[in-house]
């Protein structure tokens, strides 16, 4: 399959997280939409890293070039745990605050 | 003593010693920093005769020093006086006294923080002065607007801090103006330094020249200042204390002109013969429109500002008309109409702190309450419109005389100025001085020794320039023809 | 190497000695000490004697640059330890966890300063941002602050997905994350690359603060505990500053004609939104995050030339910015009124405040004699050299110009206005760090050569 | 002899000094003493010069070097030939007499004041001196401006009073305005020739083609000079109005010497005028109109100064005509008659003035002569000599300018024979109110009337008999062969001029009926104007018609209001109110608004909300992409 399928749905995913981001006021969907936005980028990346390990192996058996997308992959999802705890965290402490995970409910800072 | 090893030399003991007595005033008592002011200001003045004693060829190390500062942007803190330094260190250690003597009866609040300020502004401009490094020079630039922008805001008027920040933005904008200018003509200098002599032997295209121009002009132009940049000025003037003022339209105005003769001309000798026509037109127009507008005011400090645009505005044209005769006298002008502006002030000085106001409507008869100070005010008024045997005339007569063989048409236009110039002066002298006395002027109780002794002084000096003028010659001939020279072949 | 390391484990130090110590004040002094030693190895890195030595495997690269950057970011750090430590304890009750978070946060900055790969990058850009999302919030009662964590930490972890995403084209593109291995050439670029680099380019736009993705800024800066704000606004910003700089130096620095035009624009709309939204501010605090805008918009000229000039213009920069921010901030912290009025009078009652913050506010203006004239002059330099776009100079200047207007508000209402502004006590030992702080910016306005020639060391 | 030379001004300059400095010790005496010392002292040094020069022997004297710049070089250098010869002798002679003759009129002045005029006076000799001396134009210019100056001071000596300030600022600033021209002259000569020095002037011209472009600029821009001193059209307003001055002041500056100045300036440059015989024939248009319209004017004025003021704008007049037609001699000899009779008539107006507590209005008076008899004796004199009767100077030196402007061309000689008839019909219109009929003043002003003091009388005398004899110094060809001892005196000078522009002299006839026609004429119009007004009866009637433009001058000053001064003043008020405030000034602040308005737009946009924060972020990465993707 080439490999273009893989970049217009990774695209596809993102750009749909991206409108997620910009129409909800959830600042939970918020999130999650954000957290597709990252999957994107993961599926993007192992097809990057299978496509470039193919062209790699054709050249030498024993090769692990092309890999170290999947090991990017992993770091990209230790990262985003860490980005969960601190967000929802975050969330937490505001609706403690108001009640409300609106985020057009803060706009006490702005001009 | 043997000038060959000499622990300091003339430009850093200019520099310093007002520095370090600034420094100093700022920790003294209020009383004692009025004192100390003076003193050390007269320290300073002594310390530039000297500098114009030992000006001969075997004293030059003593005028010349260097240090290594930026080596790696071939920038060197290198300080050298020629004729035209000298004469405007030597304008610029006269007035400070005279300021200081004029208005030794005026107290201010913090006087410390005051005649620091002061000292600092002055060691800002002997830099100026003094440097021929150009990075330096910006410095300097710089320094001497800093405290002059405190010492305004601080001490000045009602209006004073709209007034004087508008001052400081408005040279700041031009300052930078300047900065980008030296950084571009640097990038154009052979082996890139910042030296005034790298500077000179810049390869630039006609082009280059054209922009750089005009980014060092406007820097010089607002400071001078030239129509249409002048509008601070008025108001600066009118709303800083007048010991201020007078240093400001002194000194201050001169380090524009000096820009213009050491960094402009020489540097860029193409865009000059390029734009000389229009700057010389726009000159001449505020000449005219300055004088004109001069007719009109009521307030002393007003007046003698917007005359003060008028003069400036000669002084420019003269500049750019560019020749061996025009140049001589301006740079003798440059110390003249120092003198002669500061002789004014002290007399503005005299009224408002005697009479509570400077509404020259509000004045009248004034002569015959203060008889002594009306005389000292009509020489500094002749003076002021280039009376013959006046120091200004020799030098506006060679300015005029260089504008006209650059072009009859303009000088006759600029000529009318000498003719308004005469009306408000006269018409100043007339409602100030003559007529009957009224309710404010009999308030007038004698004048101080000190002021009459520095309005004597000024008068002893406009008449010793204006017949015999012949030393101020012999100290710029050299700077001038080399300026000549400098710009001249590279036109050819 | 060094720094990176100790910088980690002394964050775990800080909240152990959290548990252990009771006396609030002591973390403080804790921390102090660690960024002290933190400073320490950090040079005798830069002298070449390795704590432990790790082969990063090509990830990670220490140069001079770097180190140089290093050595100035944790001085700053420690200066600003020193001046606003006592103000972590206003903040809340985990004092010594405060401190632990900073020392992350300096953990990721040193992986910025000496990334190779994206992947570094990406791990240094995140291990800055998180321990600031709780910064950010640490004021837990307070909306603002919750608000600014919130805003921060969305707008973060979007702009976080924007930079993964750029990240992953490249490697589509090179099959490599390595800034070096990546070998783009200086041909024309292909779209796929295009795609990459401006992505990057967001997000890294993002971190610095640069208009138009500044958005953030303002609000985080203003709803965030003052004593963070000082600290976001300079070491982190000069942080994300050095990984771009870096990133586009090493990896794109070839084509670099080729995206140049839009760091003109993202530079010049950074200086017009920076100078001119700041003039209208009333609070100094909310005219201060603007101003930090601003400074970003000069910053950028050091990505926009790409010469010595601009390599030293910045490390210079970083030290001038840094200084003069955490300074005028340690002052405002002081302050119970935030607004310009609240320093009217400053002068009268509190001279030596008054001068020091006149001297800070120089430096960020540019004045010459302060270390904030020649960090903007060389900038200006940078820019002047690299000859394309002129315009940009003149801009950048009447810019500057506008920055007066702002900065010198401050010190219009403490010298030429009346009124008693309320000043909570200040010890001595502050204001002695404040006036060496102060010397600093001046040292450096006078010769700011001894900073540079390090870099060549 | 240099030392000499020197001395000349600098006496004056002392004496301006001392009684200036010590102005409140000097006991009047004392100051009067110094006053009139210094100006004797200096008249006999001119004396000396005089002789020296006669015995054909000129002096340089080279002061010091004044002004150096590149090869232009302007020494501060003195000049004694027969043409500054002569003013000199004039100038301290005439002012010595007028000291003299100020010591009686201004004792009322307290002290310091007494001490200030003659510091004023005594300045006033030393810069006129210099205008005479001096070896090159700038020199000349020196002084030129220095008289001004000093005119400005003495009009406005008694300073309370706002109308005569008014008058002396006009006075200075119409000065000024001629001034310019002769600035720009000068200017124009050290372009062209290299140097001010009349020696190379005169050499370098001398060469050069007649009627050339440069020198027509030069003569013309120098006349605008002379027009501007000596008070010619359209720069002689301020003459009159300069009555204000003490009368003395008026017969020395407004009358003998300063006024002068111009007719000096161009006899002085003579050779440039002969090459240019376009601006010469402007110099006696000019001359001739203004001598007309003057005469005109006052034959309606009734203030006694006024009339001897527009006299004197009317005989400068002459001169001019006289320099025009290329008789210089005719001009420098009219200058110095004039001098006399002039003075004469002036210091004698002061002594009515004086009698009369200071009434001018010669309405008011009448029947004068028997109180005031040598007053009366010599300013009859006076009057038979301006009229231009034989043998009285008058009639000599008019008469050789009316001759030449004849030879020149016949009408210049007709319109001027009807302003010499004007004269003499003004003049004894003038004497005859004044002196003839009954008194007509109030009755303690007649208790008051006397002959003035010696010190007064005195001068009047001396002048009047110079005005009787000082004509013999020029008698024509046709009474005797080469008595015109004058022309031989000043031919060196004028030299240059004569041989360039030579004619043969008009046949004797023609001479004679021209002199029997004018002679018949003048005595005519004097007998009328005896007759007329001997016995005249104020009845306080207003001039009607044509009488009332004369009476008001033509309206010359209300024009000049009209279409220099009011717009003047409106444009600088237009220009500081508009242009200055709002234009430039605006400008400049238009800026900051500017940034402050585009502030108060620009954080709009910081509207607090994520949502829009990430949605612009978006449409800037879009355009970003747009940017990097096409527009390349």
């Amino acid at each position: 399959m080439p490999i273009n399928y893989y970049i217009f749905l990774a695209v596809a995913l993102f750009c749909i997280g991206v409108v997620g981001v910009l129409t909800r006021r959830n600042a939970i969907i918020i999130f999650m939409c954000i957290e597709l936005m990252l999957n994107a980028v993961n599926l993007l990346l192992i097809a990057f890293s299978k496509m470039h390990h193919l062209s790699a192996l054709a050249l030498d058996a024993q090769t692990k070039a092309g890999t170290e997308a999947q090991l990017f992959v992993f770091f990209i999802m230790v990262v985003a745990a860490a980005e969960v705890s601190v967000g929802l965290a975050i969330i937490v402490m505001m609706y403690r605050n108001i009640h409300s995970v609106d985020v057009n409910f803060l706009n006490r800072l702005k001009h | 003593m043997d000038p060959n090893n000499v622990i300091v030399t003339f430009p850093e003991l200019l520099i310093w010693l007002p520095l370090a007595g600034g420094i100093i005033s700022f920790m003294l008592k209020d009383e004692k920093a009025k004192s100390w002011a003076l003193l050390s200001s007269i320290i300073t003045f002594a310390v530039s005769l000297a500098c114009l004693y030992f000006s001969t060829n075997e004293w030059i190390p003593l005028q010349r020093v260097s240090y290594v500062w930026l080596p790696s942007l071939g920038s060197s803190f290198s300080l050298q006086t020629d004729g035209l330094s000298r004469l405007l260190c030597l304008l610029n250690a006269l007035a400070f006294p005279i300021a200081f003597v004029a208005t030794y009866n005026t107290h201010y609040q913090k006087s410390n923080a005051f005649y620091g300020l002061m000292l600092l502004m002055q060691s800002g401009l002997m830099g100026v002065f003094c440097t021929m490094d150009a990075l330096a020079f910006y410095f300097f630039w710089e320094l001497a607007l800093i405290p002059a922008y405190f010492l305004c805001s601080i001490w000045g008027g009602e209006k004073r801090i709209a007034a004087t920040f508008k001052f400081f933005i408005y040279t700041f904008v031009g300052s930078l103006f300047l900065l980008v200018g030296i950084i571009y003509v640097y990038f154009h200098t052979p082996n890139h330094s910042f030296a005034l002599t790298a500077f000179y032997s810049a390869n630039l295209t006609p082009a280059q020249q054209n922009l750089a121009f005009w980014l060092f002009f406007v820097a010089f132009a607002i400071k001078m200042p030239i129509f249409p940049l002048h509008t601070w000025q008025p108001d600066t003037y009118e709303q800083s204390p007048t010991a201020v003022t007078m240093i400001l339209s002194g000194v201050m105005v001169k380090m524009g002109i000096y820009a213009l003769l050491r960094w402009l001309l020489p540097v860029f000798p193409e865009a000059v013969k390029h734009f000389d026509k229009l700057i010389i037109i726009l000159s001449v127009v505020g000449m005219l429109y300055a004088s004109c507008i001069a007719i009109v005011q009521d307030d002393l400090k007003r007046l003698v500002a917007y005359s003060s645009i008028a003069h400036i505005g000669l002084m420019s044209a003269a500049v750019f008309s560019l020749n061996m005769t025009s140049l001589q006298g301006v740079a003798i002008q440059m110390f003249n109409h120092g003198i002669n502006i500061i002789g004014m002030w002290v007399v503005v000085e005299l009224i408002e702190r005697q009479l509570g106001t400077r509404k020259i409507s509000a004045l009248g008869g004034l002569a015959q309450k203060a008889p002594v100070l009306a005389i000292l005010l009509v020489v500094v008024a002749l003076a002021n419109i280039a009376l013959p045997l006046t120091n200004a005339f020799v030098g506006e007569f060679l300015m005029f005389n260089g504008l006209f063989q650059f072009n009859k048409w303009y000088t006759a236009f600029a000529g009318l100025s000498i003719i308004l110039a005469a009306v408000y002066t006269l018409n100043m002298i007339q409602r100030v001085f003559y007529g009957e006395t009224n309710a404010v002027t009999e308030k007038w109780n004698s004048l101080a020794k000190n002021e009459a002794i520095i309005l004597s002084v000024v008068v002893v000096l406009i008449f010793m320039v204006g017949v015999f003028p012949k030393p101020l010659f012999d100290l710029t001939r050299d700077t001038v023809t080399s300026i000549m020279v400098l710009t001249g072949s590279a036109i050819k | 190497m060094n720094a990176i390391l100790f910088s980690a484990v002394w964050g775990v130090v800080m909240m152990f000695g959290g548990l252990i110590m009771k006396k609030k004040s002591s973390p403080k002094w804790l921390a102090i000490v660690g960024v002290s030693l933190l400073l320490l190895l950090n040079w005798l890195e830069f002298l070449g004697i390795w704590a432990i030595n790790i082969d990063t495997r090509d990830m990670l690269e220490f140069n001079g640059f770097g180190l140089v950057f290093n050595s100035v970011a944790f001085a700053c750090t420690l200066v600003y330890f020193l001046l606003s430590g006592e103000d972590f304890e206003k903040v809340g009750e985990h004092v010594a966890e405060y401190f632990a978070l900073v020392f992350f946060v300096l953990c990721g900055v040193a992986i910025v300063s000496s990334f190779k790969t994206l992947l570094m990058l990406f791990l240094g850009i995140e291990i800055i941002s998180i321990p600031l999302y709780i910064l950010a919030g640490s004021d837990k009662r307070n909306l603002k602050s919750n608000e600014a964590a919130l805003k921060y930490f969305l707008m973060g972890s979007f702009s976080t997905g924007v930079m993964l995403m750029g990240i992953a084209f490249l490697y589509g593109a090179t099959g490599s994350f390595s800034i070096t291995g990546m070998n783009l050439g200086s041909g024309p670029l292909t779209p796929m690359v295009t795609v990459g680099l401006v992505m990057l380019m967001i997000s890294m736009a993002f971190k610095v603060s640069a208009a138009p993705f500044h958005f953030w800024t303002p609000d985080v800066y203003d709803g965030s505990p003052t004593v963070f704000t000082s600290f976001m606004a300079t070491i982190v910003k000069v942080a994300a500053f050095i990984g771009f700089i870096r990133l586009f130096d090493n990896a794109f620095g070839k084509m670099h004609e080729q995206w140049q035009l839009l760091i003109a624009v993202i530079t010049a709309s950074t200086l017009l939104i920076g100078n001119i939204t700041a003039v209208f501010q009333q609070s100094v605090k909310r005219m201060l995050a603007y101003s930090s805008i601003a400074q970003a918009g000069f910053m950028m000229f050091g990505l926009f030339a790409l010469n010595t000039w601009s390599r030293e213009g910045f490390i210079l920069y970083a030290a001038a910015y840094s200084l003069a921010t955490i300074g005028i901030f340690a002052i405002l912290i002081k302050m119970k009124d935030y607004t310009f009025d609240g320093f009217n009078g400053l002068a009268r009652q509190e001279p030596l405040l008054a001068l020091l913050a006149t001297i800070f506010l120089f430096s960020l203006a540019g004045i010459p004699l302060t270390a904030g004239f020649f960090s903007k002059y060389y900038m200006l330099m940078a820019a002047v050299r690299d000859g394309r776009y002129f315009w940009l100079v003149i801009f950048a200047i009447l810019m500057a110009a506008v920055s007066v207007y702002y900065y010198f508000r401050v010190i219009q209402a403490m010298y030429f206005k009346d009124g008693n502004p309320e000043v909570s006590a200040v010890s001595g030992s502050f204001k002695t760090m404040l006036l060496v702080a102060a010397l600093l910016v001046i040292v450096l306005g006078i010769y700011p050569q001894m900073l540079i020639d390090l870099i060549y060391h | 002899m240099n030392n000499l030379v020197y001395l000349v001004p600098l006496l004056p300059l002392a004496g301006f000094l001392i009684n200036g400095l010590g102005r409140n010790f000097l006991s009047k005496p004392l100051v009067s003493l110094i006053g009139c010392g210094v100006i004797l002292g200096s008249f006999v040094i001119s004396l000396v010069l005089f002789f020296d020069v006669k015995s054909g022997h000129n002096t340089l004297a080279n002061a010091f070097e004044f002004i150096r710049v590149g090869k232009l070089s302007i020494p501060f250098a003195f000049q004694i030939d027969p043409l500054s010869s002569l003013f000199l002798l004039i100038i301290t002679g005439v002012g010595f007499l007028i000291h003299v003759y100020s010591t009686a009129y201004m004792k009322e002045e307290a002290e310091p004041h007494f001490a200030r005029y003659f510091s004023y006076l005594n300045l006033f000799v030393f810069s006129m001196l210099l205008l005479v001396m001096g070896a090159n134009y700038v020199i000349m210019f020196i002084g030129w401006e220095g008289v001004g100056l000093c005119s400005y001071l003495l009009i406005g000596y008694w300073f309370r009073n706002t109308e005569y300030n008014n008058a002396a600022k006009k006075a200075f600033v119409m000065n000024r305005i001629g001034d310019l021209g002769f600035l720009l002259a000068i200017f124009w000569m050290i372009q062209y020739f290299g140097s001010a020095d009349f020696a190379q002037v005169f050499s370098k011209a001398g060469i050069m083609p007649s009627n050339d472009k440069v020198l027509v600029g030069i003569t013309l821009l120098l006349f605008v000079g002379a027009t501007g001193k000596s008070a010619q059209i359209p720069l002689y307003t301020w003459l009159p109005d300069a009555m204000a001055g003490p009368t003395p002041v008026s017969a020395l500056i407004h009358a003998a010497t300063m006024v002068t100045a111009g007719i000096y300036m161009i006899a002085r440059s003579n050779l440039l005028y002969t090459l240019a015989p376009t601006s010469q024939g402007v110099v006696a248009i000019v001359g001739l109109t203004t001598a007309i319209l003057a005469a005109t004017i006052a034959l309606k004025q009734n203030d006694i100064k006024k009339v001897l003021a527009y006299s004197t704008v009317s005989q400068l007049g002459y001169m001019f005509l006289g320099l025009g037609v290329g008789a210089y001699t005719g001009a420098v000899f009219h200058v110095m008659t004039h001098a006399f009779f002039k003075a004469l008539l002036f210091l004698g107006a002061g002594s009515v003035i004086h009698a009369m507590h200071h009434e001018q209005d010669i309405r008011k008076m009448g029947g004068l002569s028997k109180w005031l008899p040598i007053t009366h004796i010599t300013f009859l004199l006076g009057c038979l000599a301006i009229a231009g009767i034989p043998p009285f100077s008058g009639f000599f030196s008019k008469d050789e300018i009316l001759n030449a402007a004849f030879e020149k061309n016949p009408v210049l000689y007709y319109v001027g024979l009807g302003g010499a008839l004007m004269t003499a019909y003004y003049m004894f219109r003038l004497y005859a109110m004044t002196f003839r009929g009954k008194f007509r003043g109030t009755h303690e002003q007649e208790h008051h009337l006397h002959e003035s003091p010696a010190p007064i009388t005195m001068p009047l005398i001396v002048l009047a008999f110079l005005a009787v004899v000082g004509g013999f110094l020029g008698i024509p060809e046709i009474f005797a062969k080469d008595a015109h001892w004058l022309e031989h005196f000043l031919s060196p000078v004028f030299a240059a001029s004569t041989e360039r522009a030579k004619h043969e002299p008009m046949p004797h006839s023609t001479e004679w009926t021209l002199l029997a026609v004018s002679v018949v004429l003048i005595l005519a119009s004097v007998v009328w104007a005896w007759n007329k007004f001997s016995r005249y009866e104020d009845k306080g009637i207003e001039e009607t018609g044509f009488g009332k433009i004369l009476a008001n001058k033509w309206y010359v000053d209300e024009l000049y209001d009209a279409i220099v001064n009011k717009p003047l003043r409106a444009i600088s008020v237009f220009l500081n109110n508009v242009v200055e405030k709002s234009a430039i000034d605006g400008i400049v602040n238009g800026f900051g608004r500017v940034v402050n308005y585009g502030s108060r737009q620009l954080r709009l946009l910081q509207s607090g909300q994520v949502g829009s924060y990430i949605l612009l972020m978006v449409i800037a990465s879009v355009v970003f992409f747009i940017i990097q993707l096409f527009m390349k």
